[in-house]
Protein backbone atom coordinates (compact mmCIF):
# COMPACT_ATOMS: atom_id res chain seq x y z
CA UNK A 1 0.00 0.00 0.00
CA UNK A 2 1.01 3.70 -1.20
CA UNK A 3 1.08 6.34 1.70
CA UNK A 4 1.65 10.53 0.57
CA UNK A 5 3.46 12.26 3.14
CA UNK A 6 3.33 15.87 2.63
CA UNK A 7 5.77 18.36 4.10
CA UNK A 8 5.18 21.98 4.96
CA UNK A 9 7.05 25.14 6.20
CA UNK A 10 10.49 24.34 8.53
CA UNK A 11 9.79 20.38 7.99
CA UNK A 12 9.67 21.05 4.34
CA UNK A 13 12.92 23.18 4.22
CA UNK A 14 14.68 20.36 6.79
CA UNK A 15 14.12 17.86 4.57
CA UNK A 16 14.22 19.31 1.25
CA UNK A 17 11.34 18.26 -0.27
CA UNK A 18 7.45 18.51 -0.12
CA UNK A 19 6.48 15.24 -0.33
CA UNK A 20 7.49 11.72 -0.17
CA UNK A 21 5.31 8.50 -1.45
CA UNK A 22 6.01 5.42 0.69
CA UNK A 23 4.83 1.71 0.44
CA UNK A 24 4.32 -1.00 3.24
CA UNK A 25 3.70 -4.38 2.04
CA UNK A 26 1.11 -4.55 4.83
CA UNK A 27 -1.43 -2.11 6.78
CA UNK A 28 0.67 0.23 9.73
CA UNK A 29 -0.50 2.70 12.15
CA UNK A 30 0.65 6.40 12.69
CA UNK A 31 2.88 5.23 15.69
CA UNK A 32 4.08 1.97 13.40
CA UNK A 33 5.31 5.00 10.46
CA UNK A 34 6.66 7.20 12.57
CA UNK A 35 9.05 4.43 14.13
CA UNK A 36 10.07 3.65 10.64
CA UNK A 37 10.38 6.84 9.70
CA UNK A 38 12.96 7.83 12.62
CA UNK A 39 15.02 4.47 12.31
CA UNK A 40 15.63 5.99 8.48
CA UNK A 41 16.30 9.53 9.43
CA UNK A 42 16.87 11.29 12.14
CA UNK A 43 15.64 14.06 11.28
CA UNK A 44 12.09 12.74 11.87
CA UNK A 45 12.87 12.69 15.43
CA UNK A 46 13.30 15.84 16.02
CA UNK A 47 9.61 16.10 13.96
CA UNK A 48 7.91 13.74 15.96
CA UNK A 49 9.26 15.47 19.09
CA UNK A 50 8.57 18.85 18.53
CA UNK A 51 4.92 19.09 20.39
CA UNK A 52 3.51 21.94 18.21
CA UNK A 53 3.78 20.31 15.25
CA UNK A 54 0.31 18.68 14.04
CA UNK A 55 -0.52 15.48 11.93
CA UNK A 56 -3.31 15.72 9.88
CA UNK A 57 -4.55 12.42 7.78
CA UNK A 58 -6.80 13.39 4.73
CA UNK A 59 -7.15 16.61 6.23
CA UNK A 60 -8.11 15.30 9.75
CA UNK A 61 -5.73 15.79 12.88
CA UNK A 62 -4.75 12.52 14.15
CA UNK A 63 -5.66 11.81 18.02
CA UNK A 64 -4.66 8.69 18.60
CA UNK A 65 -1.17 6.90 17.26
CA UNK A 66 -2.78 3.88 16.46
CA UNK A 67 -4.81 5.01 14.15
CA UNK A 68 -4.60 2.86 11.31
CA UNK A 69 -3.10 3.70 7.84
CA UNK A 70 -4.75 3.21 4.58
CA UNK A 71 -3.63 2.38 1.40
CA UNK A 72 -3.92 6.06 -0.25
CA UNK A 73 -3.98 8.02 2.74
CA UNK A 74 -2.19 11.40 2.64
CA UNK A 75 -0.99 12.20 6.06
CA UNK A 76 0.67 16.14 6.53
CA UNK A 77 3.06 17.34 8.63
CA UNK A 78 1.79 20.89 10.05
CA UNK A 79 4.51 23.71 11.80
CA UNK A 80 2.25 26.12 13.73
CA UNK A 81 0.72 28.31 11.32
CA UNK A 82 1.31 31.56 10.48
CA UNK A 83 -1.09 33.28 7.83
CA UNK A 84 -3.20 36.40 8.02
CA UNK B 1 -17.52 33.21 -0.25
CA UNK B 2 -13.89 31.86 0.80
CA UNK B 3 -10.79 31.82 -1.66
CA UNK B 4 -6.96 31.02 -1.86
CA UNK B 5 -5.49 32.86 -4.28
CA UNK B 6 -2.44 33.88 -5.90
CA UNK B 7 -3.56 36.81 -7.44
CA UNK B 8 -4.43 40.45 -5.88
CA UNK B 9 -8.46 41.58 -4.75
CA UNK B 10 -10.04 45.01 -5.29
CA UNK B 11 -11.98 46.05 -2.12
CA UNK B 12 -14.73 47.54 -4.25
CA UNK B 13 -15.16 44.50 -6.29
CA UNK B 14 -15.14 42.08 -3.07
CA UNK B 15 -17.84 43.94 -1.40
CA UNK B 16 -19.99 44.10 -4.39
CA UNK B 17 -19.48 40.47 -4.02
CA UNK B 18 -21.51 40.63 -0.65
CA UNK B 19 -23.80 43.76 -1.30
CA UNK B 20 -27.05 44.09 -0.19
CA UNK B 21 -29.48 46.31 0.86
CA UNK B 22 -30.33 43.97 3.41
CA UNK B 23 -26.91 44.77 5.10
CA UNK B 24 -26.46 48.26 7.23
CA UNK B 25 -23.05 47.22 8.29
CA UNK B 26 -20.17 45.75 6.54
CA UNK B 27 -16.48 44.95 8.80
CA UNK B 28 -13.74 44.86 6.64
CA UNK B 29 -10.69 43.33 7.66
CA UNK B 30 -7.87 43.54 5.69
CA UNK B 31 -3.68 42.41 6.44
CA UNK B 32 -0.74 43.23 4.74
CA UNK B 33 3.05 42.84 4.20
CA UNK B 34 4.46 45.13 6.82
CA UNK B 35 7.93 46.48 6.08
CA UNK B 36 9.42 43.78 9.28
CA UNK B 37 12.29 43.38 10.65
CA UNK B 38 13.89 39.72 10.25
CA UNK B 39 14.90 37.91 13.91
CA UNK B 40 18.40 39.25 13.21
CA UNK B 41 17.08 42.47 12.71
CA UNK B 42 17.51 42.84 8.88
CA UNK B 43 14.92 44.54 6.43
CA UNK B 44 12.41 42.23 4.74
CA UNK B 45 12.15 43.00 0.95
CA UNK B 46 8.61 40.78 1.12
CA UNK B 47 6.91 37.35 2.34
CA UNK B 48 6.23 33.92 0.80
CA UNK B 49 3.33 32.05 1.50
CA UNK B 50 2.77 28.92 1.90
CA UNK B 51 -0.30 26.99 2.02
CA UNK B 52 -1.93 23.00 2.18
CA UNK B 53 -4.68 24.81 0.07
CA UNK B 54 -7.25 21.43 0.21
CA UNK B 55 -6.90 21.47 4.27
CA UNK B 56 -6.98 25.08 4.41
CA UNK B 57 -10.27 25.71 2.44
CA UNK B 58 -11.60 22.90 4.83
CA UNK B 59 -10.84 25.26 7.68
CA UNK B 60 -11.72 28.67 6.46
CA UNK B 61 -14.93 27.09 6.02
CA UNK B 62 -15.13 25.83 9.06
CA UNK B 63 -14.33 29.14 10.48
CA UNK B 64 -16.81 30.92 8.50
CA UNK B 65 -19.49 28.14 9.61
CA UNK B 66 -18.90 29.71 13.13
CA UNK B 67 -19.40 32.89 12.15
CA UNK B 68 -22.54 32.55 10.62
CA UNK B 69 -23.45 30.43 13.11
CA UNK B 70 -22.68 32.69 15.92
CA UNK B 71 -23.45 36.17 15.17
CA UNK B 72 -25.96 37.69 12.80
CA UNK B 73 -24.22 37.66 9.28
CA UNK B 74 -26.07 38.25 6.02
CA UNK B 75 -22.06 37.63 4.36
CA UNK B 76 -18.94 36.29 5.59
CA UNK B 77 -16.17 36.43 2.66
CA UNK B 78 -12.88 35.34 3.29
CA UNK B 79 -10.05 35.21 0.70
CA UNK B 80 -6.04 34.58 1.52
CA UNK B 81 -3.15 34.95 -0.94
CA UNK B 82 -0.47 32.63 -1.01
CA UNK B 83 2.92 32.78 -2.98
CA UNK B 84 5.61 35.65 -3.15
CA UNK B 85 4.43 39.16 -2.39
CA UNK B 86 5.83 42.61 -1.64
CA UNK B 87 5.91 45.00 0.68
CA UNK B 88 2.78 46.65 1.08
CA UNK B 89 0.71 43.94 -0.40
CA UNK B 90 -2.41 42.44 0.77
CA UNK B 91 -2.75 39.59 2.32
CA UNK B 92 -5.67 38.69 3.81
CA UNK B 93 -9.15 40.07 3.33
CA UNK B 94 -12.16 39.40 5.71
CA UNK B 95 -15.79 41.14 5.02
CA UNK B 96 -18.35 40.28 7.27
CA UNK B 97 -22.09 41.74 6.25
CA UNK B 98 -25.03 42.41 8.98
CA UNK B 99 -27.66 44.38 9.01
CA UNK B 100 -26.49 46.00 12.41
CA UNK B 101 -22.58 46.76 13.07
CA UNK B 102 -21.90 45.22 16.49
CA UNK B 103 -22.38 41.39 15.06
CA UNK B 104 -20.24 42.29 11.80
CA UNK B 105 -18.03 44.14 13.95
CA UNK B 106 -17.24 41.12 16.79
CA UNK B 107 -17.58 38.10 13.31
CA UNK B 108 -15.17 39.74 11.86
CA UNK B 109 -12.59 39.64 14.54
CA UNK B 110 -13.26 36.66 15.45
CA UNK B 111 -12.89 34.70 11.95
CA UNK B 112 -9.45 36.60 11.72
CA UNK B 113 -8.09 36.05 15.07
CA UNK B 114 -9.01 32.16 14.06
CA UNK B 115 -7.42 32.57 10.66
CA UNK B 116 -4.64 33.41 12.31
CA UNK B 117 -4.16 30.25 14.28
CA UNK B 118 -5.92 27.13 12.49
CA UNK B 119 -5.54 27.66 9.11
CA UNK B 120 -2.92 26.15 7.25
CA UNK B 121 -0.39 29.07 5.87
CA UNK B 122 2.83 29.99 6.77
CA UNK B 123 4.57 33.12 6.12
CA UNK B 124 8.59 33.50 5.22
CA UNK B 125 10.67 37.00 5.13
CA UNK B 126 12.32 37.17 1.87
CA UNK B 127 15.47 39.29 2.14
CA UNK B 128 17.79 40.30 -0.97
CA UNK B 129 19.74 37.09 -1.64
CA UNK B 130 16.64 35.06 -2.30
CA UNK B 131 17.41 34.24 1.61
CA UNK B 132 14.27 33.29 3.41
CA UNK B 133 13.60 32.94 7.00
CA UNK B 134 10.35 31.12 8.46
CA UNK B 135 7.88 33.69 10.15
CA UNK B 136 7.03 32.11 13.66
CA UNK B 137 3.53 32.20 15.72
CA UNK B 138 3.04 34.56 18.12
CA UNK B 139 1.99 33.70 21.93
CA UNK B 140 -0.50 36.54 21.47
CA UNK B 141 -2.71 35.31 18.62
CA UNK B 142 -2.55 31.97 20.64
CA UNK B 143 -4.09 33.99 23.51
CA UNK B 144 -6.07 36.09 21.81
CA UNK B 145 -8.08 33.89 20.44
CA UNK B 146 -8.77 32.38 23.95
CA UNK B 147 -11.20 35.51 24.26
CA UNK B 148 -13.72 33.35 22.30
CA UNK B 149 -13.91 30.24 24.07
CA UNK B 150 -17.14 30.81 25.71
CA UNK B 151 -18.61 32.76 22.91
CA UNK B 152 -18.35 30.63 20.03
CA UNK B 153 -20.68 27.07 20.46
CA UNK C 1 -8.57 62.61 7.60
CA UNK C 2 -11.75 63.45 7.45
CA UNK C 3 -14.59 64.21 5.13
CA UNK C 4 -18.33 65.25 5.41
CA UNK C 5 -19.42 64.71 1.57
CA UNK C 6 -22.49 64.75 -0.54
CA UNK C 7 -20.32 62.50 -2.77
CA UNK C 8 -19.73 58.61 -2.64
CA UNK C 9 -16.12 57.02 -1.86
CA UNK C 10 -14.03 54.36 -3.01
CA UNK C 11 -13.13 52.09 -1.30
CA UNK C 12 -9.53 51.58 -2.71
CA UNK C 13 -9.21 54.97 -3.34
CA UNK C 14 -9.25 56.14 0.58
CA UNK C 15 -7.38 52.82 1.16
CA UNK C 16 -4.51 54.52 -0.76
CA UNK C 17 -5.12 57.72 1.48
CA UNK C 18 -3.84 55.61 4.62
CA UNK C 19 -1.15 53.17 2.89
CA UNK C 20 1.42 52.63 3.79
CA UNK C 21 4.11 49.60 4.12
CA UNK C 22 4.33 50.29 8.19
CA UNK C 23 1.02 49.25 8.23
CA UNK C 24 0.19 45.39 8.32
CA UNK C 25 -3.39 46.25 9.75
CA UNK C 26 -6.31 47.86 8.46
CA UNK C 27 -9.89 47.31 10.07
CA UNK C 28 -12.38 49.09 7.98
CA UNK C 29 -16.39 49.77 9.11
CA UNK C 30 -18.79 50.88 6.29
CA UNK C 31 -22.14 51.76 7.04
CA UNK C 32 -24.81 51.66 4.41
CA UNK C 33 -28.93 52.46 4.13
CA UNK C 34 -30.24 49.38 4.86
CA UNK C 35 -33.63 49.09 3.60
CA UNK C 36 -35.76 49.55 6.15
CA UNK C 37 -38.73 49.95 7.65
CA UNK C 38 -40.33 53.12 9.19
CA UNK C 39 -42.16 53.08 12.28
CA UNK C 40 -45.36 52.30 10.77
CA UNK C 41 -43.94 49.13 9.03
CA UNK C 42 -43.62 50.88 5.81
CA UNK C 43 -40.66 49.93 3.79
CA UNK C 44 -38.31 52.78 3.38
CA UNK C 45 -37.25 54.00 -0.16
CA UNK C 46 -33.88 56.12 0.78
CA UNK C 47 -32.51 58.51 3.69
CA UNK C 48 -31.18 62.50 3.95
CA UNK C 49 -28.75 62.79 6.40
CA UNK C 50 -28.36 66.36 7.84
CA UNK C 51 -25.69 67.34 9.22
CA UNK C 52 -24.01 70.92 11.23
CA UNK C 53 -20.99 70.52 9.20
CA UNK C 54 -18.81 72.73 11.73
CA UNK C 55 -19.71 71.38 14.95
CA UNK C 56 -19.12 67.52 13.01
CA UNK C 57 -15.93 68.21 11.94
CA UNK C 58 -14.76 69.52 15.07
CA UNK C 59 -16.71 66.04 17.06
CA UNK C 60 -15.39 64.12 14.21
CA UNK C 61 -11.56 65.56 15.02
CA UNK C 62 -12.46 64.97 18.40
CA UNK C 63 -13.27 61.36 17.96
CA UNK C 64 -10.37 60.48 15.48
CA UNK C 65 -7.77 62.62 18.31
CA UNK C 66 -9.27 59.91 20.92
CA UNK C 67 -8.56 57.24 18.72
CA UNK C 68 -5.22 58.06 17.96
CA UNK C 69 -4.07 58.58 21.93
CA UNK C 70 -5.56 55.58 22.88
CA UNK C 71 -4.17 52.95 20.17
CA UNK C 72 -1.05 52.27 18.23
CA UNK C 73 -2.49 53.75 14.85
CA UNK C 74 -0.85 55.11 12.25
CA UNK C 75 -3.56 56.23 10.43
CA UNK C 76 -7.39 56.73 10.90
CA UNK C 77 -10.34 58.16 8.28
CA UNK C 78 -13.36 59.23 8.00
CA UNK C 79 -15.85 59.52 5.89
CA UNK C 80 -19.64 60.54 6.30
CA UNK C 81 -21.99 60.95 3.88
CA UNK C 82 -24.98 63.87 3.95
CA UNK C 83 -27.41 64.81 1.72
CA UNK C 84 -30.33 62.14 -0.02
CA UNK C 85 -29.21 58.74 -0.22
CA UNK C 86 -30.44 55.49 -2.00
CA UNK C 87 -31.01 52.02 -0.49
CA UNK C 88 -27.60 49.95 -0.60
CA UNK C 89 -25.40 53.55 -1.16
CA UNK C 90 -22.44 54.11 1.54
CA UNK C 91 -23.42 56.04 4.69
CA UNK C 92 -20.02 56.27 6.49
CA UNK C 93 -16.19 54.84 6.13
CA UNK C 94 -14.29 54.09 9.46
CA UNK C 95 -10.31 53.15 8.74
CA UNK C 96 -8.04 52.92 11.03
CA UNK C 97 -4.07 51.55 9.99
CA UNK C 98 -1.71 50.08 12.31
CA UNK C 99 1.36 47.51 12.38
CA UNK C 100 -1.07 44.95 14.57
CA UNK C 101 -4.60 43.68 14.17
CA UNK C 102 -5.78 44.54 17.62
CA UNK C 103 -5.35 48.00 17.77
CA UNK C 104 -6.66 49.13 14.52
CA UNK C 105 -9.97 46.95 15.15
CA UNK C 106 -10.65 48.00 18.48
CA UNK C 107 -10.04 51.78 17.76
CA UNK C 108 -12.24 51.34 14.17
CA UNK C 109 -15.33 49.97 16.55
CA UNK C 110 -14.66 52.91 19.15
CA UNK C 111 -15.00 55.51 16.24
CA UNK C 112 -17.96 54.48 15.14
CA UNK C 113 -19.26 53.85 18.32
CA UNK C 114 -18.65 57.27 19.82
CA UNK C 115 -19.68 58.62 16.13
CA UNK C 116 -22.90 57.26 16.09
CA UNK C 117 -24.19 59.43 19.73
CA UNK C 118 -22.23 62.32 19.33
CA UNK C 119 -21.64 64.03 16.06
CA UNK C 120 -24.25 66.41 14.63
CA UNK C 121 -25.41 63.81 11.94
CA UNK C 122 -29.58 63.26 11.63
CA UNK C 123 -31.45 60.89 9.63
CA UNK C 124 -34.42 60.60 8.21
CA UNK C 125 -36.50 57.55 6.19
CA UNK C 126 -37.41 58.71 2.85
CA UNK C 127 -40.94 57.53 1.10
CA UNK C 128 -42.42 57.44 -2.20
CA UNK C 129 -44.48 60.53 -2.25
CA UNK C 130 -41.85 62.71 -0.74
CA UNK C 131 -42.83 61.93 2.57
CA UNK C 132 -40.16 62.28 5.56
CA UNK C 133 -39.63 60.26 9.13
CA UNK C 134 -37.38 61.56 11.54
CA UNK C 135 -34.94 57.81 12.68
CA UNK C 136 -34.59 58.29 16.47
CA UNK C 137 -31.57 57.16 18.67
CA UNK C 138 -31.50 54.22 19.48
CA UNK C 139 -30.41 53.16 23.42
CA UNK C 140 -28.37 50.42 21.99
CA UNK C 141 -26.33 53.05 20.60
CA UNK C 142 -25.51 54.90 24.23
CA UNK C 143 -25.61 50.99 26.06
CA UNK C 144 -22.77 50.28 23.25
CA UNK C 145 -20.45 53.54 23.95
CA UNK C 146 -20.31 52.76 27.79
CA UNK C 147 -18.34 50.05 26.80
CA UNK C 148 -15.66 52.81 26.62
CA UNK C 149 -15.52 54.36 29.45
CA UNK C 150 -13.00 52.90 31.26
CA UNK C 151 -10.36 52.70 28.16
CA UNK C 152 -11.08 56.55 26.75
CA UNK C 153 -8.87 58.94 28.25
CA UNK D 1 -26.66 92.79 19.17
CA UNK D 2 -27.13 89.65 16.93
CA UNK D 3 -27.49 86.01 17.66
CA UNK D 4 -28.11 83.24 15.25
CA UNK D 5 -30.35 80.37 15.92
CA UNK D 6 -29.67 77.57 14.17
CA UNK D 7 -32.64 74.27 14.23
CA UNK D 8 -32.08 70.77 13.23
CA UNK D 9 -33.68 67.20 12.56
CA UNK D 10 -37.32 67.82 14.86
CA UNK D 11 -36.52 70.78 15.73
CA UNK D 12 -35.77 72.44 12.56
CA UNK D 13 -39.24 70.34 11.51
CA UNK D 14 -41.74 71.95 13.86
CA UNK D 15 -40.53 75.09 13.51
CA UNK D 16 -40.24 75.23 9.71
CA UNK D 17 -36.90 76.98 9.46
CA UNK D 18 -33.02 76.10 9.83
CA UNK D 19 -32.43 79.42 11.51
CA UNK D 20 -33.00 82.90 13.26
CA UNK D 21 -31.27 85.69 13.54
CA UNK D 22 -32.35 87.75 16.20
CA UNK D 23 -31.58 91.40 17.75
CA UNK D 24 -31.50 92.50 21.25
CA UNK D 25 -30.36 95.89 22.73
CA UNK D 26 -28.50 94.42 25.18
CA UNK D 27 -26.66 91.18 26.04
CA UNK D 28 -28.13 88.50 27.39
CA UNK D 29 -27.82 85.39 29.22
CA UNK D 30 -28.65 81.63 27.84
CA UNK D 31 -31.74 81.64 30.26
CA UNK D 32 -32.93 84.91 29.45
CA UNK D 33 -33.23 84.16 25.61
CA UNK D 34 -34.61 80.67 26.01
CA UNK D 35 -37.67 82.81 28.29
CA UNK D 36 -37.77 85.34 25.60
CA UNK D 37 -38.45 82.07 23.42
CA UNK D 38 -40.78 80.81 25.02
CA UNK D 39 -43.07 84.04 25.70
CA UNK D 40 -42.80 84.61 22.03
CA UNK D 41 -43.83 80.62 20.78
CA UNK D 42 -45.08 77.88 22.76
CA UNK D 43 -43.45 75.76 20.75
CA UNK D 44 -39.88 76.27 22.53
CA UNK D 45 -41.09 75.27 25.86
CA UNK D 46 -41.55 71.97 24.60
CA UNK D 47 -38.38 72.45 22.70
CA UNK D 48 -36.20 73.46 26.26
CA UNK D 49 -38.60 70.65 28.29
CA UNK D 50 -36.84 67.95 26.24
CA UNK D 51 -34.00 66.90 28.29
CA UNK D 52 -32.57 65.03 25.01
CA UNK D 53 -31.67 68.21 23.07
CA UNK D 54 -28.49 69.80 23.48
CA UNK D 55 -27.59 73.19 23.33
CA UNK D 56 -24.37 74.58 21.37
CA UNK D 57 -22.79 77.51 21.56
CA UNK D 58 -20.45 78.41 19.13
CA UNK D 59 -19.79 74.84 18.53
CA UNK D 60 -19.32 74.45 22.35
CA UNK D 61 -21.70 72.83 24.44
CA UNK D 62 -23.50 75.07 27.15
CA UNK D 63 -23.38 73.83 30.67
CA UNK D 64 -24.74 76.83 32.56
CA UNK D 65 -27.92 78.54 31.87
CA UNK D 66 -25.83 81.41 33.14
CA UNK D 67 -23.55 81.56 30.36
CA UNK D 68 -23.69 85.17 28.77
CA UNK D 69 -23.68 85.36 24.53
CA UNK D 70 -22.47 88.10 22.95
CA UNK D 71 -22.58 89.69 19.73
CA UNK D 72 -21.88 87.14 16.22
CA UNK D 73 -22.65 84.30 18.54
CA UNK D 74 -24.30 80.96 16.86
CA UNK D 75 -26.19 79.09 19.18
CA UNK D 76 -27.80 75.22 18.04
CA UNK D 77 -30.54 73.21 19.20
CA UNK D 78 -29.81 69.57 18.58
CA UNK D 79 -31.56 66.56 18.35
CA UNK D 80 -30.17 63.42 19.84
CA UNK D 81 -27.72 62.71 16.80
CA UNK D 82 -28.31 59.44 14.40
CA UNK D 83 -25.71 59.48 11.63
CA UNK D 84 -23.18 56.90 11.39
Amino acid sequence: MNITLKYFSWIRVKLKKSHDLIEFNQTISFKELKNNLISKDAIYQEIFEDKSVKFFLNLKEIDDENQILNNGDILAFLPPVTGG
Amino acid sequence: MIKITNESFDLETELKNVSSDTNGAYSFFLGTVRSDLSSSNKKIKGIYLECYEELALVQLKKIRGKALNNWKLNQCLIIHRIGKLDLGEKIVLVITASSHRADAIEACEFVIDNLKIDVAFWKFHLFDNDEKEIVLQKNFDNEKMLKWKDIIN
